[in-house]
């Protein structure tokens, strides 16, 4: 039972991953992209956190938390450099 | 024309070339015999709970010990390439003022910076326990100081403390090799100290030293590149 | 086993407003919009899906406490940083049948005064 | 069948950035298009690595030493492919600085217009 | 479960082809920083965790950090010659 809502739930993270990834590419403008990419790491931040449910391996977790820190220096980044400031 | 349809040959060429391993690839049942070898007597031999940085940093030492020499030639190359600062104020003159961060953004990466160095710490001294290692331990550190000229992009860091610290951690991880060389069985064989019980963070002979020096190694020469990429001013 | 049917409907929730948060990618009219959209809601959302799936595995809640920490410092601060570079180079909210009211600029200029 | 989906997946990849090598003019481009063929090798390695329903070979509680035989993925392509993903990194980075001397140079991105290089 | 492994290669060869594709360099940066991402989750599921987080912080930060630092310094030098060869213009016309 428990199982089952989590795979539901898990599905549904997929399926947002899915829609963001739409506006990465179909996005008209760089400033879109951007935006679409920081909601993208948050989402597989969510993503890998499910994964290690699934597979059933704690250890998993330390990827996601190598990830949480990493993703937000891409999204800095580039609005760095969009504002001229690298 | 005559242009693309030579690409258009290279690319079918290559699809010939790389359709043989999809062909003959099925799921394996089991592992091969040196796998099975390093599987079964990684952990009892070495003490490691994590397999990977048995292979990487005992078994196949030497692909290491190649794989940080050429990261040591590739960063040689970006510094000779573009470390030198540029000769004559008449390009700088007309650089716009760049913009500086905004105080959030300081405070923040105040707040991260060491964060960042913590945690890269505990990914290169978790390595033969957890997923991870030397080399993304060292990645995060290298991030620590990328943060930094984020919010400030004149910092200058000192090179003689990078190079120092990069000359002194290679030379050391060498130094432990020809140890285990000496008292143990082989070339970076880590079994010179004791081998603990599976699972704890002081187990595995000298692996976590090893890896420890691989990773101050590696995110002193990320900062190095980094550090010649950016803008100068 | 109770614990875990409760982790899984609070992790289905916070799915829902991920989901929530990726439709506002795709729906909302311009980037400021779309930026408020996905940063709040996939915030609340990925919280509420650590704490669903810390609920299942009692093992994992430090590493999780360790991420939301991570996700409440970050996810604010590279959403800000984005909204201020778009501010900066000129792009203006769309703001239907209001005056436009700009504080930053305001500020700035006030700065530039002192 | 996961082995052959991430060998397929890979060869594509690679034929991908391959194509691109070939037909873009932009210096940035190509090496981005560089990056994208390692990632694709990247994964043919870590497919041939795969077994049937196996997990990471790392010992804990879920994974106690007497399961490990048969249930645990080759580690010795995940250790190459993990010292190539930092090899990748470094090389990127010494095309990008030649990217930036060619530019202080001859003034352009478009290796078109670098007449030197062509025979 | 088969079904994840094949939209996660689609996305990720849509990603490729696009990053390839896109006029706009920054863009094309950011797309394939995409790629290395969805890349990292394809690792983790094929059980190779070592691999995914070093795919995770090289391949989708760092890389795009350093993409972008080289071509920040590549624009700003765009600018300054944009710059010097407008004086250069002018002064040649008040000769």
């Amino acid at each position: 039972m428990a199982d089952f809502i989590y795979s539901i739930a898990g599905s549904i993270a997929l399926l947002a991953f899915v829609i963001s990834f739409y506006r990465i590419i179909a996005g008209p403008e760089l400033a879109d992209r951007v935006v679409a990419l920081d909601t993208m790491t948050i989402l597989s931040l969510s993503g890998i956190v499910f994964l290690t449910h699934l597979l059933g391996r704690m250890i998993y977790i330390d990827i996601a938390l190598v990830y949480g820190l990493m993703s937000f220096l891409g999204v800095i980044a580039v609005a760095r450099y969009i504002e001229r400031g690298l | 024309m005559i242009k693309r349809i030579i690409i258009i040959i290279t690319l079918i060429g290559l699809s010939f070339v790389l359709l043989p391993l999809f062909l003959n690839m099925e799921d394996a049942e089991r592992l091969s015999e040196l796998s099975q070898t390093y599987v079964t007597e990684g952990a009892e031999e070495l003490g490691t709970a994590n397999l990977v940085t048995a292979v990487v940093v005992s078994y196949r030492g030497l692909d290491t010990l190649g794989e940080v020499a050429v990261l040591f030639a590739a960063t040689a190359g970006v510094t000779l390439l573009l470390g030198t600062k540029k000769k004559g104020g008449s390009v700088t003159d007309l650089l716009e003022e760049r913009r500086g961060g905004s105080e959030l953004l300081n405070t923040g990466a105040a707040l991260l910076f060491p964060v960042l160095l913590l945690f890269g710490a505990y990914i290169f001294v978790h390595g033969h326990l957890t997923p991870g290692g030397g080399f993304q331990g060292g990645v995060v550190i290298a991030s620590a100081f990328v943060l930094l000229l984020f919010i400030e992009s004149d910092r200058e860091f000192s090179h003689s403390v990078l190079h120092s610290l990069e000359a002194l951690s290679g030379a050391a991880y060498v130094l432990i090799g020809l140890i285990g060389l000496w008292f143990a069985a082989g070339f970076l064989d880590p079994r010179f100290l004791p081998s603990g019980e599976i699972g704890r963070l002081l187990s595995a002979g000298a692996i976590p030293l090893i890896y420890s020096l691989i990773g101050i190694k590696v995110g002193s020469e990320l900062i190095g590149v980094v550090d010649s990429l950016r803008r100068r001013s | 086993m109770v614990l875990e049917i409760l982790g899984a409907l609070i992790a289905l929730i916070g799915s829902l407003f991920l989901l929530l948060a990726s439709i506002g990618i795709i729906r909302m009219p311009d980037t400021y919009n779309r930026m408020q959209a996905g940063t709040k809601a996939s915030t609340l959302g990925s919280l509420l899906f650590f704490l669903g799936i810390g609920l299942g595995h009692s093992g994992l809640w430090g590493k999780l406490l360790v991420l939301s920490l991570f996700v409440l410092i970050t996810n604010p601060l590279s959403s800000h940083v984005l909204a201020r570079a778009l501010h900066f180079i000129g792009k203006s909210p769309l703001l239907v049948g209001y005056d436009s009211r700009d504080d930053l600029a305001d500020d700035m200029n006030q700065m530039e005064e002192l | 069948m996961i082995t052959q989906l991430l060998i397929i997946l890979g060869a594509a990849l690679i034929l991908v950035g391959f194509w691109g090598v070939l037909t873009r003019k932009h210096i940035v481009k190509i090496i981005i298009s560089f990056s994208i063929l390692d990632t694709g090798i990247h994964l043919i390695m870590v497919g041939i690595g795969y077994i049937k329903d196996g997990s990471a070979p790392i010992i804990d509680q879920e994974m106690p030493v007497s399961r490990l035989a048969g249930n645990v993925v080759d580690p010795i392509p995940s250790a190459l492919v993990l010292t190539a993903i930092v090899i990748g990194v470094a090389v990127t980075a010494l095309m990008l600085s030649y990217a930036v001397q060619l530019y202080t140079f001859y003034k352009t991105v478009s290796i078109e217009q670098i007449k030197e290089l062509k025979w | 479960m088969i079904v994840v492994y094949i939209l996660l290669g689609l996305m990720m060869l849509i990603a490729a082809v696009a990053a390839i594709q896109m006029r706009n360099i920054v863009s094309a940066i950011i797309t394939a920083g995409v790629v290395s991402l969805i890349g990292s989750i394809l690792f983790l599921l094929a059980g190779a965790p070592d691999v995914a987080m070093t795919e995770a912080a090289i391949g989708s930060a760092l890389t795009t950090v350093i993409f972008l630092f080289a071509w920040s310094r590549i624009t700003e030098q765009m600018k300054t010659d944009k710059k010097s060869s407008e004086h250069d213009s002018e002064g040649g016309s008040n000769d």
